[in-house]
């Protein structure tokens, strides 16, 4: 059997989560690109056909059980679904998008999706952050930022956790700097 | 240590008795207490000298403009702190500190032994000598810089951390003064969320003054405190320094969160120092003023102080800086600082250059006040022993006119008033210039910038309650609400400056730098005229105080010199640091191996249990040569060559840049952005492309897979990645807006795995069954979908190496596995890692260039023989096209690349090495760019840039390295193996 | 008045009163032979040279400040030579030259402390491009070595050169003669010098329109007036593109703050200049005993003499990287200039082919002071004898037609 | 220090975040153009002082580019629009 493995496989969550914060990393889900504008020609029904609502800008559609689609930009979108479900999910969508100007692009190991939780997320946030998560991401919220000197997609589904994605090849950076900037909350 | 009785608001808790070290000796103080007051209590005068002329110097103030009392703590330790301010630091257990100047010692400084030549040593002497002989001037140089400097550098490496914090407010009031209390409570009353700083370990500012003299000061402090410290919507950040104020109100503020801590008690979990990066939306600069210093000979004496300071050590820590007190100033608050030191048992004297104030109360209980007066110098051995006053008479033409002196004041401490200077500062780092006030004879704040306000003292304001009322005001202002006009300030009237005479008298402007009015003089008189010349000529206001007491006398000194008003004079400018600023908080966490990302691939633990030794590529860190037992690179490198040539490597290729191109314009993009041809290759094909700039010189080259008509992949160079992807976008977006073209950065997404070597092809075959791998049926620069070890992958035949070589792709998360599967398979083919070293050696056999590398930025494709690379005559010119044709850059005899070959074929080239024609010569026809000893030849092979190389093949020139050794060469054709190609297929 | 030893200890006597304007106060006149635009280090060592070496000439130098107000107030003083290509090597290397003299040609105590400079290299490409440069500076008669990590440690003890640091330091080229200079001594002492042979340095006085008539220079308006010139070399660094839109055309600069901070003086402790490209930041102990420390570009236009903050922090970083016992000193002070960034990170010396009698020298970027006497030399003779100075040609405005760029980037990315 | 509001995420970001470009509009010549107009287009700048009309990239947020006017003086920032309102109104 093929070794499937995170970006962040082997690493020792368990000594960076302590009492005020808590991080883990997502290891079943699968990341596909959406590059379409919404008023593209026949963009509408296509998507509607696989059941995506594209988001407004900033916003979220769906969920994590089903599709979560997040915007990136006016023509940018990055779908997170379970894994299992990638391969269909990218058959049906070059199939329904088939002639309509646009790009599914599967970016599943791309990307490596923490979850960061626990009474001082957001501070451990802002010592990495530009933007200020605490007072403008709200719920139903996705920004692409930054993430110390890493780029970010940061989102929040609910009141009690963050999601940081941050790109495959800068996670180890990200989890330490994680672990450095949560020292004093743990 | 001597205190006063309780007094009424006193922060220091007597019930803690805290012990530290000054200069070696073991002193006592409280809990509150700063250095400075703890210092004062002892009786301690002398706490540092001055920069040029040695000058024993005491404490001058309580805040953050002392200019003398510079401090080393914890010398020699991972907890050194250089000049720190004595005022500012608080005391703790077991703390050690010493006085940062004193050559050799606090007490016997050798520069005042040189007081004789004091007089020689005016502004700028040092440009108008030590010039002749020249030889001699670095001898001279060495001896100043000994002199020169106050405390010595840190010597151990920082034991402690610091981060950064951002965050986003809607009004950030800078100072807990009346002021800023005010502000705070108003603005968050009104809904606005509020963050409130002050430098100080508490909030207050100058109101602890006011509650120890008026009752209802101290009421209003509790009740607004104890309602700012409840209210929900605001953060106090004391011990915080707003430190810059920077355009769209981004305000830089340096919290010191554990330098008031025994070291012990320090969280080694916390940080140090945070540096708080607040976006407010408003900001409301309640910074209050500090005093100033009047102008009078042996102004520096330890002894003579600030009349404020003086009231605040007072007030705040309980301690009298002198039982024989002369207060001296130009405006009233001096009467209320009288009124203090009467009530802690003194007999003051009272100086006031003016007439007319009703000090009645003060002359009723005998103390003297002499109106019309002021001090003309100050005389005392080791600290203030007498004060020298005269009559003073004012009129409209000449200012103040000061007659000699008069009278002699037997003293232990000369508490002056110059008048105050509002904290300008933050409001002037966007570029305001503050305005003078004759009245009040200070600089106030233009305040000019969209979202800012200021109240109290700053303003303006001498009492707290208007500091207060205003500050309220522009609370509810900045949260958005209504609000009646706050009164305008009532100004102190503060009289015009007094300018000593400018003798040779030693009267200081600038205490820490040793600037005297007479060297203002000086400048003027060379026409140094500019305050800006002033500055720079004399260093006033150039030290770690940046002229906070100093700056406004040393411009009312150049007014009077040069008969100008004071406004038209100016100040200087003002520029964050407001107080000096830890390098350590500035860099937060990003030090050490966080001073950058670090990227690495999805095979990083293969590698690393392999030995591999890393070589940092852009943030990449990139195998660079796995040693095994004791192998040298070298060793290392030669094996991993003839594995490669001889059998089978296999090498992590995973950090080349992929873009993801797709669309109906995909192919035409393609033609524009690459020199070459993309007309005709169809899906299943992969073609090399070169890029170039609108200059015509070459930027990055990779290969580029068809995977349909409307979709294709790039790679792009490791450390060109996110240049290229962001020039790329750049031209699709701003040029090519018309192009249907999406571009997707897929580099982490794919890992990649390269097969490389003869035995290639028998190793795919074992792990790939759904593939034929014939060379007919899987040509050179095809690729193919695969199934490899079970995962989906992405096949490409394409070599780096000139070896059959097969790029397998897969998903990121199999990276890994496929790597371990590979090197398992392999193991009969003896599979060997190689890193980047052994790939450029085998990539130079054949000739390939490395862009960054081969080529510099001023490398046409011509130039680097690729016009095999170049299609002219695409319906939209290539980038960089219409450069290739100009002048210089068409002109024959440029620098081309070519081979090299050493006459001694071990003799290796360094890279870099220059070439001459003629081993005489100095004249540079090119440079080695790329160097190597290929073990598969046995001999050194390089690549170089030289001018006209390719019509000189076969010529003889020379390396001419540092060595100065010369090293014939022969120039040869790039290509050093397997000219014939016939190793591309590799074992049939 | 000669400045000496005598004639200080002569002030000191008399009490500081005997000492002449180091140059004199003066108002326009109503011609002169050639004005000089910009009374920066460039522009006034421009005009001593015009006087000294064209006797006669009537030389003005306008500034529409005060002198040395511009890059040559805040730069941080770093002096080589040790360029990658032949013709800027050349050009820096005249400077030098003038430079080891300067303190006693101008009579004016320039301070200029040949300490060393040391470039670090931190990547395999770092030391690849070491080589080349050094190689090429030894053949080029220019003093350059390069120096091993352990060599290093020794000269220069509190470099971190471990390697557990994200840019480990691999190796560094150095030039001894290389070095600091006083930067404001630099403008005062060729001002005084320059006044000394007639130059006119008028302060305060802003050129705001160029008058220009078939193609040929014949006067400036300014804020203190209209001045008659056919002559006029623009010295203007981060305000040239403002100069060249008075004349009518464009030039290939784009005008960057870049920012430099100082720290709390300390007891010497670094006794050599040291820069470091791959890690952005470079610095040196002033005689003062505070460390002078320079910061990458901030990548906007900007004539704001102010940069973003983020600039310094990441500066800071690239310190305490390489020294890690700087990381509790404290900075003082920080501040912008505005620098005038050529695409080839090589200025522009030459004639404006469009106006007969208007020259411009410009483009120096991140890193003229080192070239001030030299261009100020070369400059001088381009103008009076309306020829480029052969040191100067290569620098002509025309390499961007022709596509001979001189391209330092490679050498210096931060060009100081 | 700049804070800027990116027209597609239509929210204020720290300068950081964003990437100049640049001035903006500038014409490129077609292949027939002289060597001058070459050189014109590949290196000269009006670079003014004053108002400034660049592209700016949104870099760490959604990647686009648009056009930021602003003072370069005094940091302020007049205008950001996106290239298409710039299309509109020709
Ligand atoms: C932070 C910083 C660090 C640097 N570090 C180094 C370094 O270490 N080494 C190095 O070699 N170089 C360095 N440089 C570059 C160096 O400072 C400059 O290249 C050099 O000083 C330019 O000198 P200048 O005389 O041409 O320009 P400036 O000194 O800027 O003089 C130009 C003058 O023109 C005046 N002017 C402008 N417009 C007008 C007008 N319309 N009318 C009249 N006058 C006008 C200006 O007021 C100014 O005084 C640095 C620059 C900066 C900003
Ligand atoms: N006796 C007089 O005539 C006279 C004259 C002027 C002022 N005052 C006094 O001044 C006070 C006015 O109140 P106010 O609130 O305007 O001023 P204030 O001086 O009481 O408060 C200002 C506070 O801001 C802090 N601060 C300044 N710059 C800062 C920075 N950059 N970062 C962090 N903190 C900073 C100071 O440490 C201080 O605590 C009254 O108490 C009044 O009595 C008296
Ligand atoms: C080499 C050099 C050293 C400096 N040293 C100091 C210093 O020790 N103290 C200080 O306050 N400023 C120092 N400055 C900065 C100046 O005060 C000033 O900020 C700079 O010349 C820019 O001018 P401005 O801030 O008035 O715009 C130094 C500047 C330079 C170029
Ligand atoms: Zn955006």
């Amino acid at each position: 059997m093929a070794k499937f493995e995170t970006a962040l496989e082997g690493h020792d969550f368990n000594a960076l989560s302590g009492e005020g914060f808590q991080v883990s990393e997502e290891r079943d889900y699968a990341y596909v690109v959406l590059r379409i504008r919404p008023n593209t020609a026949g963009a509408a029904e296509a998507l509607s056909k696989l059941g995506i609502q594209l988001p407004n800008a900033l916003g979220i559609t769906g969920s994590l059980d089903t599709k979560l689609v997040k915007w990136i930009s006016p023509d940018e979108y990055l779908v997170t679904l379970a894994l299992s479900q990638k391969d269909a999910f990218i058959k049906d969508a070059k199939a329904a998008l088939n002639g309509v100007f646009s790009a599914v692009v599967d970016n599943s190991g791309g990307y490596s999706l923490l979850k960061l939780s626990g009474e001082y997320r957001y501070d451990v946030l802002a010592k990495n952050c530009v933007y200020d998560c605490s007072r403008y991401l709200s719920e139903g919220k996705v920004v692409s930022t930054l993430f110390s000197k890493a780029s970010a997609v940061i989102y929040r589904l609910d009141a009690n956790s963050v999601y940081l994605m941050v790109r495959w090849s800068f996670a180890d950076y990200a989890f330490n700097v994680l672990e450095a900037s949560s020292r004093e909350f743990r | 240590m001597k205190r006063l009785y309780r007094q009424a608001n006193e922060r220091i808790d007597r019930s803690k008795e805290i012990e530290f070290s000054w200069q070696g000796a073991h002193y006592n103080g409280y809990a509150g207490d700063t250095l400075a007051s703890a210092l004062l209590a002892n009786g301690v005068k002398l706490v540092g000298r001055s920069f040029k002329y040695g000058r024993q110097r005491g404490i001058m103030a309580a805040g953050v403009e002392e200019p003398n009392a510079l401090v080393i703590l914890e010398p020699d330790t991972g907890y050194h702190v250089p000049n720190a301010r004595a005022t500012e630091v608080e005391i703790y257990p077991e703390l050690v500190a010493k006085a940062a100047s004193g050559i050799p010692s606090l007490n016997e400084d050798l520069r005042a032994w040189l007081k004789p030549f004091h007089r020689f040593m005016g502004a700028g002497f040092y440009y108008k000598t030590f010039m002749s002989p020249a030889s001699l001037w670095p001898k001279y140089e060495e001896q100043l810089r000994k002199l020169a400097g106050f405390a010595t550098a840190p010597s151990q490496p920082d034991a402690e951390t610091y981060d950064h914090y951002n965050q986003q407010v809607d009004v950030a009031v800078v100072g807990g003064g009346a002021a800023g209390l005010a502000a705070a409570l108003a603005a968050a009353n009104a809904g606005a969320s509020v963050l409130l700083i002050d430098e100080r370990s508490q909030l207050g500012g100058e109101l602890v003054v006011d509650m120890g003299r008026d009752p209802a000061a101290l009421e209003w402090f509790k009740q607004t405190r104890a309602a700012l410290e409840a209210h929900p919507q605001v953060k106090i950040l004391v011990r915080t320094t707003a430190y810059a104020l920077h355009d769209f109100n981004l305000l830089l503020a340096l919290e010191r969160r554990q330098d008031h801590l025994t070291i012990g008690a320090r969280n080694p979990k916390q940080s140090r120092q945070r540096l708080h990066r607040i976006r407010a939306n408003k900001v409301i600069l309640a910074t209050g003023s500090h005093e100033r210093p009047l102008m009078f000979a042996n102004n520096d004496l330890p002894g003579v102080m600030l009349a404020s300071a003086v009231s605040r050590y007072q007030h705040e820590y309980s301690v009298l800086c002198g039982s024989k007190p002369v207060v001296v100033g130009n405006n009233d608050s001096i009467y209320d600082v009288a009124r203090d030191l009467v009530k802690a048992g003194t007999r003051p004297t009272v100086v006031d250059c003016r007439l007319g104030y009703d000090a009645s109360d003060l002359t009723k209980i005998g103390v003297i006040v002499k109106q019309g007066y002021t001090i003309v110098k100050a005389e005392g051995r080791d600290q203030v022993e007498q004060a020298l006053i005269a009559k003073t008479a004012y009129n409209e033409t000449h200012g103040w006119v000061v007659g000699n002196a008069t009278e002699t004041l037997t003293c232990d401490l000369i508490a002056c008033s110059g008048g105050f200077s509002p904290l300008v500062h933050l409001d002037c780092h966007t570029g305001s210039k503050p305005w003078f006030s004759r009245e009040y004879q200070a600089f106030l704040p233009a305040c000019d910038k969209a979202d800012r306000y200021v109240a109290g003292s700053v303003n303006g304001h001498s009492d707290w309650q208007g500091a207060a009322a205003e500050g309220e005001y522009v609370g509810l202002l900045a949260a958005g609400q209504a609000a009646n006009p706050a009164a305008a300030p009532k100004l102190l009237k503060v009289a015009d400056f007094i300018c000593p005479d400018l003798g040779r008298d030693k009267v200081f402007l600038d205490m820490q730098n040793d600037v005297k009015a007479s060297d203002i003089e000086l400048a003027i008189l060379e026409n140094y005229r500019s305050i800006e010349h002033i500055k720079r000529y004399t260093a006033l206001g150039f030290g770690t105080d940046q002229g906070k007491t100093g700056n406004v006398n040393g411009i009312a000194v150049a007014a009077k010199v040069m008969n100008l008003p004071i406004e038209e004079v100016g100040t200087t400018t003002f520029r964050p640091m407001y107080t000096p600023v830890t390098m350590g908080v500035l860099a937060g966490s990003e030090v050490g191996i966080h001073s950058d990302a670090q990227r690495f691939t999805p095979m990083q633990a293969s590698h690393l249990a392999k030995g591999a030794e890393f070589e940092v590529v852009g943030q990449w860190m990139r195998p660079w040569y796995f040693p095994q037992g004791s192998e040298d690179m070298h060793q290392a490198v030669a094996r991993e060559c003839l594995a490669v040539r001889n059998s089978l490597g296999i090498m992590d290729a995973s950090t080349l840049g992929k873009i993801d191109i797709q669309g109906p314009d995909a192919r035409e993009f393609l033609a524009r952005v690459y020199t070459n041809n993309w007309a005709k290759l169809a899906p299943g094909k992969c073609r090399y492309g070169l890029m170039c700039d609108e200059n015509g010189m070459i930027i990055d080259d990779g290969v580029t897979a068809c995977i349909s008509d409307t979709h294709f992949l790039m790679t792009t160079t490791t450390g060109g990645a996110a240049r290229i992807y962001t020039h790329l976008e750049t031209w699709l977006q701003t040029e090519w807006p018309d192009l249907n073209v999406y571009l997707t950065s897929v580099t982490d997404h794919w890992s990649t795995t390269g097969v490389v070597g003869p035995k290639a092809r028998r190793l795919m075959e074992k792990l790939c069954k759904d593939v034929d791998f014939s060379a007919a049926n899987f040509p050179f620069m095809d690729w193919r979908e695969a199934t490899v070890c079970g995962i989906p992958a992405r096949i490409m035949r394409i070599s780096f190496s000139g070896e059959l070589s097969y790029e397998i792709n897969v998903q990121a998360n199999y990276g890994r596995f496929l790597w371990d599967s590979v090197m398992e398979a392999g193991k009969e083919f003896n599979i060997t890692p190689y890193g980047t070293e052994t790939m450029h050696v085998l990539r130079a056999e054949k000739g390939y260039v490395i862009v960054g590398q081969d080529t510099d930025g001023s490398i046409t494709p011509y130039d680097a023989n690729m016009a095999w690379a170049v299609a002219l005559n695409k319906p939209y010119p290539f980038l960089g096209q219409r450069a290739l044709t100009r002048s210089d850059t068409a002109r024959a005899g440029r620098k081309q690349l070519v081979g090299l070959l050493t006459d001694d074929p071990n003799k290796v080239l360094n890279e870099g090495c220059q070439l001459v024609a003629e081993t005489g010569s100095k004249a540079m026809i090119g440079h080695v760019t790329s160097s190597y000893f290929s073990p598969v030849l046995g001999r050194s092979i390089a690549l170089a840039v030289v001018k006209g190389g390719l019509d000189l093949i076969g010529t003889k020139i020379y390396a001419k390295p540092l060595s100065y050794e010369v090293i014939p060469v022969t120039i040869a054709d790039s290509v050093f193996y397997d000219q014939g190609k016939e190793k591309m297929d590799g074992e049939v | 008045m000669k400045y000496s030893w005598l004639e200080v200890f002569k002030a000191g006597l008399s009490g500081q009163k005997q000492w002449p304007a180091a140059w004199p106060e003066v108002s326009p006149k109503a011609a002169y032979d050639v004005i000089i635009v910009g009374g920066g280090g460039h522009g006034l060592a421009t005009a001593y040279y015009l006087a000294r070496d064209f006797p006669g000439t009537r030389v003005a130098v306008l500034e529409k400040g005060w002198i040395g107000g511009g890059n040559t107030g805040r730069n941080t003083t770093i002096v080589r030579s040790n360029y990658l290509w032949d013709e800027a090597t050349n050009l820096y290397e005249h400077s030098m030259k003038l430079w080891e003299g300067l303190s006693n040609d101008l009579n004016f105590n320039v301070m200029f402390s040949q300490r060393g400079v040391y470039n670090l290299g931190h990547t395999l490409q770092d030391m690849r491009d070491i080589e080349r440069r050094v190689n090429a500076n030894m053949l080029n008669g220019v003093d350059a070595e390069i120096v091993s990590v352990a060599e290093l440690k020794e000269r220069i003890p509190i470099l971190e050169t471990g390697k557990h640091v994200r840019y480990p330091v691999m190796g560094a080229s150095c030039q001894p003669r290389g070095g600091v200079a006083r930067h404001d001594a630099v403008a005062w002492g060729f001002a005084r010098a320059a006044a000394k042979q007639g130059v006119d340095i008028i302060q305060n006085c802003e050129v705001q329109a160029m008058d220009i008539e078939g193609g040929r220079m014949k006067g400036l308006q300014t804020s203190r007036g209209y001045i008659k010139a056919d002559r006029v070399g623009c010295v203007t660094a981060g305000h040239s593109s403002v100069l060249a839109g008075m004349a009518g055309f464009r030039l290939p600069v784009t005008s960057h703050p870049l920012q430099a901070f100082v720290s709390e003086p300390m007891k010497p402790v670094l006794h050599t200049v040291v820069m470091s490209n791959a890690v952005h930041g470079y610095v040196s102990q002033s005689d003062k005993g505070d460390l002078v420390i320079g910061a990458g570009l901030d990548p906007y236009s900007g004539y704001s003499q102010r940069g973003s903050p983020h600039i310094i922090d990441h500066c800071a970083s690239a310190i305490i990287e390489l020294f890690p016992i700087f990381s509790r000193v404290r900075l003082n002070r920080q501040w912008g200039g505005i620098v005038d960034v050529c695409p080839d990170a090589c200025p522009i010396i030459s004639p404006i082919p469009q106006v007969q009698g208007l020259y411009f020298n410009c483009g120096w970027g991140t890193g003229g002071f080192k070239a001030t006497p030299g261009s100020g030399n070369v400059f001088a003779h381009t103008i009076g004898q309306d020829k480029p100075h052969p040191l100067a040609a290569p620098f002509h405005i025309n390499r961007f037609v022709t596509g001979a760029l001189i391209d330092e980037h490679g050498a210096a990315a931060v060009a100081h | 220090m700049f804070l800027i509001h990116c027209p597609y995420c239509g929210e204020l970001r720290d300068e950081q975040e964003y990437r100049c470009a640049g001035e903006a509009f500038i014409q490129r010549p077609g292949l027939d153009c002289t060597d001058e107009q070459w050189g014109d287009y590949v290196f000269n700048r009006t670079n003014p002082k004053g108002r400034v009309v660049e592209q700016w990239a949104h870099s760490a947020g959604c990647r686009k580019l648009f056009v930021v006017e602003r003072n370069n003086v005094t940091n302020e920032i007049y205008a950001v629009r996106t290239f298409e309102s710039y299309k509109e109104q020709a």
